[in-house]
């Protein structure tokens, strides 16, 4: 009984040393050090993911690149690309080395929380986080932690949040502008606008705009058909659109989508007029049987302009420093330039702070808020006004407007850059954060 | 906290009498050891979130108590009572979403809200037990596999609690009163959010794996092995092996229930497709590697199983064979996203040929090497033909 | 009606391919007693074989699907050899299950890793020779790929069922489903038998991985395994061991769930079409814990 | 005690019992003889619920036939098995406290929460295993686990198994099977004393047909499933059907015997 | 016709005979050596012999023939000393069916036909090992043997009685062109006409040259058409001799009946002779 006794102590005593060596005093205000502006990058101290001695930031990336995600480290790889044009002399952040580090969260928020946690202490500021499910289950965390976080994705819920500076327009946006496009443009006034939808949050997101832009523009709405994400055929749903007499189709889906889409059409002789997103082009729709029906009835609407076009700056930017950082590099229509924008966000973000004399987290919180204006070189939609309220954000609404053509470094040819719609200029004025 | 369930040696026929006279085998503690073990475990529980200041081990370890609670009910029904299920994670999600009515929605009080999740999981269960009665095998397996995809139609179309597709946020109350798990303050030290989910998750480890091990050592846990060693053997001692069943299904709903609970508190967000096949496999690979019908084993093979893709992602640059960079140049090399999915499938299929038994038996060996080490005399095991 | 007739074709073209992968896991789980979810790992592999030998290196079609069913009948064979026998006689029986599914399941994943590791994550085409080529009869367009996998399915089908029930093997394999033990006392060797069993297997899970590849299919993407558990409720309805059962189950499948996209409405939910051939299952195991094709067998006997 | 009444079984088509009847008085030791496939095993499958036959056996007055094994469990009978009814990963303890599963209090909430009845009863329970265990001298082995202990050994703890339920009716299936000369010797004065202090009603299947006529009060023969002699070991001894069973002198062959007993002694 | 075959073959001489299958001081055990189930079985069957192994339930008669067919991994049982030779040649770790091509063959015990199988192929079945000229031989000298598995040849195995089932376990053991055939209690569960006609079989099979290793618990049948018997009690063989011997002696009725007393067994012994 004594030796227990006594191991007990022992124990007790252990647990009571131990105990205090991991919290923060509650006196302390947390109140970061000069935060006083104008003290000037000689200022600088070291905080977490700052080395003040070698000039060295280092931010994180947590985008999943495993199985069938690997294509998302093109995104990683854009954002090096911006961050080495930053860092050359003349650049923004001239004299800063910036280190990228990525984290593979394998689309799994059980999986991001705990690597967030054992990165959040070498890293600046979170410069792409991807997916929806996995922003959320961090906000808490990013709010205690005063975190910054400029995440790829386009979802309107997400956008006011203080420690989240986004970039580039909603899917919303996008679908919104390319019905009028058609309405407007293609001369389609009096067609059945139909929308063929993922089952899941990015078929919803897309929905929100594709209804939005139909009421506001009048038009004939047809049907609104889904299917589930690991679907095969799409017969059942093609039957569906042909019977609703569907004109033009507002596609929300990701991956092989259009390909099978397009092949039931073909097959079931469904004429119609096809929407796609950014997310839904990949390089095989040019090469494969289905490919004349694709290049005549279906366009794309994504932000920026066509491989190899160099009268764009920001795309003649990126190509120039993707040969630089990775002279192997193949042309991507899309994903290198996702990474290339989050990297302009986080610069405008960083120069500025340094400019200030403080990279403190609470101090990057802070320049977000006043961030006012960021350029997107042609490539985001339009520049991004953050404002000094998060509720007076405004992303850009120019959607360019796409063609599949195999001549193309992409395959993506481009039919008409920044194209300019009022609905989704009004979708963003009114509906995004609502 | 050393609950083992060591078959201890045989002594002696005297020495044997004199024991048995004086122990009593269903006690949570039989030795000294062991109460003292387990004491230890509980100030572990308070200590290691209070002095380990690394918020990256602080919220792993808050994951591998999530998991390992919903395999602790796994454990129950598929290693005790021997009924396969994937559809554990189901539970989980309905725990969740529950969690999401009652502590985001209704907001009511941790000592509602979490013994609910751990309720409402077991009631859902119930629903869902007497289906699987008659099933052995492969169609116990299906049947399970079907169980998640219904689930997740539900769940999706739930939208009040679930929101749909975009998922849900929440952020549940953790304060007892006196103390506040959200927002501890000890001593004039404030702690992380995480730090003190820490302590909640592992109090809730701990209770559950008692809970278990009471079970295991009396009448209701026999019961569960006589069903899985032999089915009609235990019919004809007077177990009621259908009820018995059903019951090994809602303590297995009611744990996943309660992870649930806890995955909420931690995520504060949830979303349908989290609660899908991947998370019924990764919950019951996590039973079997870490050793079916063991006490530790889901503790374990939580340890590993859910610390694999992290500890694979943070230390890829060192793992060889590794091609530095995702790229399309058609070379053969490992890319560095891959290395996760490998190291789970290869550890998976290892663990499975070299010791079904589970991982935990390797600790079990080892401890029992030890003891016989520390003691000196090893006992020596005598069956003689009675006199 | 045209509607509906469109929509029973496609759900025979997806209907046969179930079965295909149904038929792996049967022929499986008689010779070797297991239920193991390797098929799927050989359907993923064997559409991007089919890729490898036909697009990368210009073999002819036929040939590069009859390689990669040679190639994924030699992994299978591999795996029974060193993985899966290794799994027998450790623990009790439930276990010794459980250890055969979640090996499988891992090799799933290896395979997945692989697969992203030597062929990249992107959407390939396989380069078939049906493309979109159709037969319109009135008003009803049938895709040649959907009338060939009908085709091939049930010619290869029936090559299995002239060698279960006709050839010296298959009376090997019936009896040793039967009984394995009076099997080895025939001098049966069950090594000849697990090796067919993975010949078939690997054959009928190239040929729909394959397919599921066509142009039609919507090309190659590496979840192309995820059919291994889509495919689970042909298995079952079709009573577990039957070649017919599988194909009366494959099809079943199939079409509810073609019909089920094209006829239940938006009201009924989101993902309706995808948990119903569940919803349906479940209640039959529950009335039928045997699978409804067991039940025409013995009616007919 | 127990009375069995024309009692009928089939399989698909084939008769495993054919119009049964015996009654086993209390405090007897009944035992049934009969070849393999005779329909013992079948006739206690029945006696346990494990099959639903046709006409009637009854238990102290109640109905067996239609109630589930375990209710039958509760009404006081206990079985062995041929080929063993054991818990293999178990200890003997264990197996023996699963046997006495009906004696024992508390369900799984109860036990979790660590409600003091249900220790209490678990502690009576194991006080009772234990004199049990030392009654059947099987107390040396009490913690080893039961698929690593010699055949012998393991039929003593499966009878323990089934006694500890205090039953008033207990079916041993073929106990001695297996065992040599010497074992069956202890083994039966195990029984005997047991069925001495607990006051047991025993139903036997037994080859050893020396031990069974040494010890049974009454047998029941049995061959293709029907009755073929029922009485006094002495009586069974003489039944011409009996020898014919197991000696082969069929009755249409009587005069083969005789030839062959002619050919045996001539050379 | 026993009598007759009494008369063909006297008391065969069985130090002259080669032997065909050899067991010495074999011991057998199950899982993982935990249980014991033979204990130094030695025991021999010459070219042309019935040999029967008589014993109770449990002496382990069946897992002699397991140890001898290669079948005892099956059930958790291995060989822990002593050898089984067959021809002069050690069997060693030799496999199941490599002992049926080596002309070994077993029907077990409840005769196992494959019940989902119709009965032609379940005697195709049998006939996996030999060749296709050699198995239409095989089948038609069983047809002839038993002519009703030609009659219901298409019919499932399972829907046979009981007694037609033996025959084709038998016979489809015969597909398999045996020198040594081994038989575990073909006469369980029949009625006595059909014991009969089993045991008529056997001996017909045995002239067509074939030795037989016969289980039975029928211990008249059995010594009727055995050449020589050995009696297995609790893992050892407890007596040996021919089958006369055996008939002579009282120590199987006391086995089987438990008459221990010598004037019972004189008494039906008298009945006998009378």
């Amino acid at each position: 009984m004594h030796a227990r006794r006594r191991a007990l102590a022992l124990a007790a005593t252990a647990a009571l040393l131990m105990t205090g060596c991991a919290g923060t005093a509650v006196s302390n205000s947390g109140g970061s050090a000069g935060a006083d502006g104008g003290a000037g990058p000689e200022a600088l101290v070291s905080v977490p993911g700052f080395d003040a001695e070698t000039k060295t930031i280092t931010v994180g990336n947590l985008v999943p690149t495993s199985g069938v995600f690997a294509p998302a480290v093109t995104n990683v790889t854009g954002q090096e690309a911006w961050f080495h044009r930053a860092t050359q002399p003349g650049g923004p952040l001239e004299g800063f080395t910036v280190e990228v580090e990525n984290y593979d969260t394998e689309y799994n928020p059980s999986v991001a929380v705990p690597l967030y946690n054992s990165m959040k202490n070498d890293v600046l500021m979170l410069t792409n986080v991807l997916g929806t499910a996995i922003v959320q289950a961090l906000l808490p965390q990013l709010e205690t932690d005063n975190m910054m976080a400029i995440p790829a994705v386009a979802v309107e819920d997400l956008l006011q949040h203080p420690n989240i500076a986004p970039f580039g327009p909603v899917y919303a946006t996008y679908h919104s502008a390319a019905v009028q496009y058609f309405a407007d443009e293609q001369g389609l006034q009096e067609a059945t606008y139909c929308a063929l939808l993922q089952d899941d949050d990015f078929g919803d997101q897309v929905e929100h705009g594709f209804d939005y832009a139909v009421e506001e523009l009048g038009l004939k709405k047809g049907v609104a058909v889904r299917f589930p994400t690991a679907h095969q055929d799409f017969t059942p749903q093609i039957s569906r659109l042909k019977s609703a007499g569907c004109e033009v189709v507002d596609l929300g889906g990701a991956g092989a989508v259009i390909q099978n889409a397009a092949v039931r059409a073909v097959q079931l002789n469904f004429d119609a007029k096809w929407i796609a997103g950014n997310t839904a082009y990949n390089e095989s729709l040019a090469t494969g049987p289905a490919a004349d029906y694709i290049k005549e009835n279906v366009k794309f609407f994504v932000t920026g302009t066509e491989w190899g076009d160099t009268s764009v700056e920001g795309q003649k930017m990126l190509e120039e420093d993707l040969a630089e950082i990775d002279p192997d590099h193949k042309p991507m229509a899309n994903s290198y330039q996702t990474g290339y924008l989050s990297g302009m966000v986080a610069t405008a973000i960083l120069e500025q702070a340094i400019a200030d004399g403080d990279l403190s987290r609470e101090h990057l919180m802070e320049v977000a808020k006043t961030l006012d204006t960021v350029p997107d070189y042609g490539m985001g939609g339009g520049d991004y006004t953050y404002g000094g309220d998060p509720a007076k954000r405004k992303s850009g609404h120019f959607i360019s407007v796409f063609t599949v053509n195999e001549d193309a470094a992409t395959g993506l040819k481009l039919e008409e850059y920044n194209y300019d719609s009022a609905v989704a200029k009004q979708f963003n004025a009114t509906e995004v954060g609502k | 906290m050393a609950i083992t369930e060591t078959v201890k040696p045989v002594r002696t026929a005297h020495v044997q009498r004199e024991r048995s006279r004086t122990k009593d085998e269903s006690q949570l503690c039989v030795s000294k050891g062991q109460r003292i073990g387990l004491a230890v475990g509980f100030l572990l529980i308070f200590a290691v979130p209070l002095s380990v200041g690394n918020p990256f081990l602080i919220s792993l370890g808050v994951t591998i108590g999530i998991y390992a609670i919903a395999a602790i009910g796994l454990n129950v029904l598929s290693g005790y009572a021997g009924q396969i299920s994937l559809a554990q994670s189901v539970f989980v999600g309905v725990g969740a979403f529950a969690g999401v009515a009652l502590a985001g929605l209704a907001e009511l009080p941790l000592l509602v809200w979490l013994p609910a999740t751990f309720i409402i999981g077991g009631l859902a269960a119930a629903i869902v037990a007497p289906l699987t009665l008659r099933l052995k095998g492969v169609f116990q397996i299906v049947l399970s596999l079907g169980l998640i995809f219904v689930g997740t139609y539900i769940f999706v179309n739930s939208t009040v609690f679930t929101g749909g597709n975009s998922g849900i946020s929440a952020s549940p109350a953790l304060s007892l009163g006196f103390m506040d798990f959200g927002n501890l303050v000890v001593g004039g030290m404030a702690y992380g959010y995480q730090q003190g989910l820490f302590i909640l998750v592992w109090l809730c480890v701990a209770a559950s794996m008692i809970a278990v091990v009471n079970m295991h050592r009396t009448r209701f846990g026999r019961s569960m092995i006589a069903i899985r060693e032999a089915e009609t053997a235990a019919q004809i001692a007077g177990i009621n092996t259908n009820g018995v069943k059903v019951k090994a299904f809602i303590i297995a709903g009611a744990f996943g229930g309660l992870a649930g609970g806890l995955l909420l508190a931690q995520l504060r967000y949830v979303q349908t497709h989290q609660f899908g096949i991947n998370m019924g496999l990764e919950l019951l690979i996590i039973a079997v590697v870490g050793g079916l019908g063991t006490t530790w084993g889901p503790v374990i093979g939580a340890a590993i199983i859910s610390a694999i893709p992290v500890l694979a992602t943070q230390y890829a640059e060192y793992i060889p064979f590794l091609q530095e960079d995702f790229s399309q140049s058609g070379e053969i090399g490992i890319p560095v996203g891959q290395v996760g999915l490998l190291i789970y499938g290869l550890a998976l299929v290892l663990v499975m040929v070299f010791e079904p038994r589970g991982v935990s038996h390797w600790f079990k060996i080892g401890g029992e090497k030890l003891r016989s080490l520390g003691s000196g005399n090893r006992a020596v095991v005598d069956v003689r033909k009675p006199s | 009606m045209n509607n509906f007739i469109q929509l029973t074709a496609s759900g025979i073209s997806l209907g046969i391919l179930y079965a295909l992968v149904a038929i792996g896991f049967a022929v499986l789980l008689k010779a070797t007693g297991h239920f193991n979810m390797l098929p799927g790992a050989l359907v993923l592999l064997g559409a991007y074989l089919t890729y490898q030998f036909h697009v990368l290196w210009s073999l002819g079609f036929i040939l590069a699907v009859a390689l990669a069913a040679v190639v994924c009948t030699a992994l299978g064979i591999l795996g029974e050899r060193y993985l899966f026998s290794k799994l027998s006689g450790k623990g009790h029986k439930s276990i010794e299950h459980l250890s055969v599914l979640l090996v499988s399941l891992g090799l799933i994943s290896i395979a997945q890793a692989a697969v992203v590791s030597i062929w990249g994550p992107l959407n390939y085409l396989i380069n078939d020779p049906w493309g979109l080529d159709v037969v319109r009869l009135g008003g009803v367009a049938i895709a040649v790929r959907d009338i060939w996998a009908v085709v091939l399915s049930l010619g290869l089908l029936g090559i299995f069922y002239y060698i279960i029930q006709h050839t010296r093997v298959g009376v090997g394999m019936r009896a040793a489903a039967n009984d394995p033990e009076a099997a080895r006392a025939q001098g049966i060797n069950p090594h000849v038998i697990s090796a067919t069993a993975w010949a078939m297997c690997g054959a009928a899970s190239v040929l729909a991985g394959m397919m599921l590849a066509t142009e039609i299919g919507g090309g190659l993407v590496p979840t192309l395994d995820q059919v291994a558990f889509t495919a689970l409720p042909a298995l079952i309805l079709g009573g577990l061991s039957s070649l017919p059962g599988c194909i009366y189950g494959g099809l079943a499948l199939g079409l509810v769930q073609t019909y089920a996209s094209g006829y239940v409405p938006e009201s009924f939910g989101q993902g309706f079409a995808s948990a119903l051939p569940w919803v349906v299952l479940i209640l039959l195991l529950v009335v039928k814990p045997s699978g409804f094709a067991k039940t025409l067998e013995t009616r007919r006997a | 005690m127990l009375n069995v009444e024309s009692l009928r079984l089939e399989f698909g088509g084939v008769v495993a019992l054919k119009d049964v009847d015996f009654s086993v008085e209390m405090g007897e030791l009944f035992a049934i003889l009969g070849p393999n496939g005779a329909g013992k095993t079948s006739l206690f499958n029945c006696l346990s619920g494990l099959v639903k036959p046709k006409g009637s056996i009854q238990v102290n007055g109640n109905e067996v036939i239609g109630k589930k094994p375990h209710e039958i469990a509760d009404m006081g009978i206990a079985r062995t098995f041929q080929n063993l009814g054991l818990f293999g990963s178990m200890t003997v303890a264990e197996n023996i406290l699963v046997g006495s599963h009906l004696q024992i209090q508390g369900g799984a909430f109860t036990a979790a929460i660590r409600w003091p009845s249900v220790f209490r009863s678990e502690r009576q329970a194991r006080r009772n295993a234990d004199e049990l265990m030392e009654l059947m001298n099987l107390l040396e082995v009490r913690d080893s686990v039961v698929d690593t202990l010699p055949y012998g050994i393991r039929k003593r703890v499966e009878i323990a198994k089934a006694v500890a339920s205090k039953p008033s009716l207990l079916l041993l299936d073929e106990p001695v099977a297996g065992m040599n000369h010497e074992e069956t010797e202890t083994f039966v004065e195990y029984v005997l004393e047991l069925k001495k202090q607990l006051g047991l009603t025993i139903v036997l299947i037994e080859h050893d047909v020396a031990m069974v006529m040494r010890i049974a009060d009454r047998i029941l023969a049995l061959d293709f499933g029907e009755v073929i002699g029922l009485g006094t070991p002495a009586e069974i001894q003489q039944n011409e059907r009996v020898i014919a069973a197991y000696l082969g002198a069929t009755d249409e062959s009587d005069a083969q015997t005789e030839l062959l007993m002619e050919g045996a002694i001539s050379e | 016709m026993n009598a007759q075959r009494r008369h063909i073959r006297q008391s065969p001489d069985r130090l002259s005979a080669s032997k065909l299958l050899s067991v010495e001081n074999l011991s057998v055990a199950y899982s993982g050596g935990s249980i014991s189930a033979l204990e130094g079985i030695n025991l021999d069957v010459h070219e042309g012999e019935i040999v029967a192994l008589l014993g109770v339930n449990g002496a382990g008669k069946t897992t002699l023939l397991r140890a001898v067919s290669g079948l005892l991994g099956l059930h958790g049982g291995a060989v822990r000393s002593g050898s089984i030779s067959y021809q002069r040649k050690n069997l060693g770790d030799e496999s199941p069916w490599g002992r049926v091509r080596k002309g070994i063959s077993i029907s077990l015990e409840g005769r196992r036909v494959f019940t989902d199988l119709s009965v032609q192929d379940n005697l195709k079945a049998g006939g996996y090992t030999q060749s296709k000229s050699a198995a239409a031989k095989a089948y038609q000298n069983v047809v002839e043997l038993f002519p009703v598995l030609a009659r219901k040849r298409d019919l499932a195995a399972g829907l046979l009685s009981g007694g037609e089932q033996q025959m084709l376990a038998v016979g489809r053991a015969l597909m398999q062109g045996p020198k040594l055939l081994l038989l575990d209690e073909p006469s369980l569960g029949l009625a006595p006409l059909i014991v009969n006609q089993i045991r008529d079989i056997i001996v017909e099979i045995n002239g067509q040259g074939c030795s037989v290793l016969l289980i039975e618990q029928n211990v008249g049948t059995a010594l009727s058409i055995a050449d020589y018997a050995y009696v297995l009690d609790s893992r050892r063989v407890e007596h040996h001799g021919t089958a006369q011997e055996m008939l002579a002696d009282d120590t199987l009725r006391d086995l089987y009946l438990g008459i221990a007393a010598p004037a019972a067994g004189r008494k039906l012994n008298k009945e006998a002779v009378r």
